[in-house]
């Protein structure tokens, strides 16, 4: 085949190459699928132009952290749910609420998430977030005991569709009760305190 | 002043009417706010991730300040709950009871006299741990829950990939000049270790005709010699040739014939006789 | 989402499906995506025009005997090939020493061959380098046996880029050089294997 030699031939590689994809493909990648690199701005641009072709369609062009790929729009998902043989897992609030301190607090030990959240971390849970390759261990904290630490994976912001750590929730609301909490405002509400004490 | 924590197992059992004994009292009945049918107590409890969840819930519930939370109406209903458990023999969990030592030891806390003012940097106020775990915990339960709401792969939406139509040819090897050169002078090297192995310097192009020649006898007939030169090569390209016809002579690769003299010269290949057996 | 109305919102749901699929989709399976079944006649009607809609892209939508899938079209191959990380594979030393006999001394006999790297050459060498197109015997040798003579091809040439024979590199320059320097490295790589016969 010859090489490309409108910017129109160079988006079908692409679109292409992002089709047949079977992981996110950063730009970098993107450019070597032609014998001269057409440069980064150039495959750029051209990402974006695809983006917008595809507007309106079952299927969207998305970019997050590992790169772009082409995914299904979550409104035919209904329709993708009739074929499956088996419902995706329903995670249960203690490998949600584990995920989220790794997620909000990382890198945590085992400990730390048993810390906040005042249980025991069943080893179930880890592997149940291991296995599905959202954390995995990134070192061990130099205390005793040498506890693992947890991180999540490129994998996991992948999975949820979000380019960086930067893209989770805001927890804003609540941090800043937190402040609060820190703050000497809270020994104002102290002073408060005894005076209901005997409202049982 | 310590408020007695009797966690023990209740000595009558058999009192069917309370629901939870409390400080070694029987309770009647649960707190009202907290009531749930008996039977759905279980499920219920199993909601609960833990005693600060649990704790959370009793203070959302009763509307209370996070920041200002009434000590002893929550410890007591935190230890109906602790009884509740117990008197529907769910196996009590460790962090259950430790939380509710902890409660009761900030309530007795609470009402010791307030320290003098210079020590109440060091001291503060006593739920402030409690306040700050419990906080820190809804954070992350909120946290949890929107992680949950975001679109995940295989639930909300699906990878696109479609099959690489990849033809079954195997990936040969590249070659270059480069390569070819450097294996030839290894071929080299080592003939001139071994001296009987006579390597000549050669014009190339002579061995290239000599191929030459040989494919255009291919068929087996005879070919007119005249016709084995093309005149488009120009005088160098014919000498060329016509040494490439001289060396084949030479190694004996093809014959030469001609009948008479000025009779047109046959060339063709020496084993074309059998060529085609 | 709401059930789709029209034949191109039927088109689309389809087109999702397939290029979200793993596995190649019978008709039956694609009627399944919808609450009411849009019955197969229709089903296929749609499929055949979405082919048409994917005339010219880098992907076409193909019919197997398991049913229907997207699939890269083969033209686009060789940009997609370029992404993949393994290096392309080598040949051996004893398929690069034949084929410089063969390019240098045409035309030989295996006999000439042999003679010249002082081991057997294995056929597996010659068959390798013929069903590469490089090879081909162009006679046989007027002695007991009547061993085949090989030469290089046309291909040879195009596939290193030369012209003809006379540009690959000169003969009497190598030597030049091996008579001038004993070069340590070459002396090395010389000795490195003379025994190796593996094939490609």
């Amino acid at each position: 085949m010859q090489a490309p030699s409108t910017p129109e031939e160079f988006k079908r590689v692409i679109e292409t190459a992002l089709l047949a994809a079977a992981a996110p493909m950063p730009v970098t990648t993107l450019r070597r699928l032609f014998e001269e690199d057409p440069g980064a701005d150039f495959v750029r641009r051209l990402l974006d132009e695809l983006r917008g072709d595809w507007d309106g369609r079952g299927v969207e062009l998305v970019q997050s952290a590992s790169g772009w790929r082409f995914q299904t729009r979550p409104e035919y998902q209904p329709y993708l749910d009739r074929l499956k043989e088996e419902k995706p897992p329903k995670y249960s609030r203690a490998v949600l609420e584990t995920l989220a301190i790794i997620a909000y607090r990382q890198p945590v030990t085992r400990g730390d998430i048993e810390d906040i959240r005042g249980v025991a971390v069943s080893p179930n849970v880890l592997k149940t977030l291991e296995s599905r390759g959202w954390i995995d261990e990134v070192g061990h904290r130099d205390t005793p005991g040498r506890p693992a630490l947890f991180a999540t994976t490129r994998r996991f912001l992948d999975d949820l569709g979000l380019r960086s750590l930067t893209e989770l929730p805001a927890l804003t609301e609540i941090e800043r009760i937190m402040d609060l909490v820190e703050l000497p405002g809270l020994g104002a509400a102290a002073d408060a305190g005894p005076a209901e004490e005997g409202e049982s | 002043m310590n408020m007695p924590l009797d966690l023990a197992p209740a000595e009558t059992p058999s009192e069917a009417a309370a629901v939870a004994r409390l400080y070694g009292q029987p309770m009647l009945e649960l707190p009202r706010d907290l009531y749930i049918p008996p039977d759905a107590l279980e499920v219920f409890l199993e909601a609960f991730e833990g005693p600060l969840d649990l704790l959370l819930y009793l203070i959302r519930k009763s509307n209370v300040d996070i920041l200002d939370i009434p000590m002893a109406p929550l410890t007591v209903q935190y230890l109906a709950y602790v009884e509740a458990m117990r008197a529907t023999n769910l196996e009590l969990a460790a962090d259950y009871l430790l939380m509710a030592a902890m409660l009761l030891e900030i309530k007795s806390r609470m009402l010791l006299p307030r320290p003098p003012r210079e020590a109440e940097g060091e001291e503060g106020d006593p739920r402030a741990e409690l306040v700050r775990r419990l906080v820190e915990y809804e954070q992350m339960k909120q946290a949890a829950a929107r992680l949950d709401a975001l679109p995940r792969v295989e639930r909300d939406f699906e990878w696109v990939s479609v099959f690489v139509a990849e033809k079954v040819v195997e990936r040969l090897p590249e070659l270059t000049l480069h390569d070819l050169q450097h294996a030839w002078l290894k071929i080299m090297r080592k003939a001139r270790l071994n001296q009987h192995h006579r390597v000549e310097r050669e014009e190339l192009s002579v061995r290239e005709h000599m191929s030459e020649i040989l494919r255009r006898l291919g068929g087996g007939d005879f070919v007119v010699f005249d016709a084995l030169f093309d005149p488009a090569l120009g005088p160098a390209g014919l000498v060329v040739s016509f040494l490439a016809m001289l060396e084949l002579v030479k190694e004996k690769l093809v014959e030469v014939t001609q009948n008479d003299a000025f009779a047109p010269i046959y060339v063709k290949l020496a084993d074309a006789s059998t060529e085609h057996a």
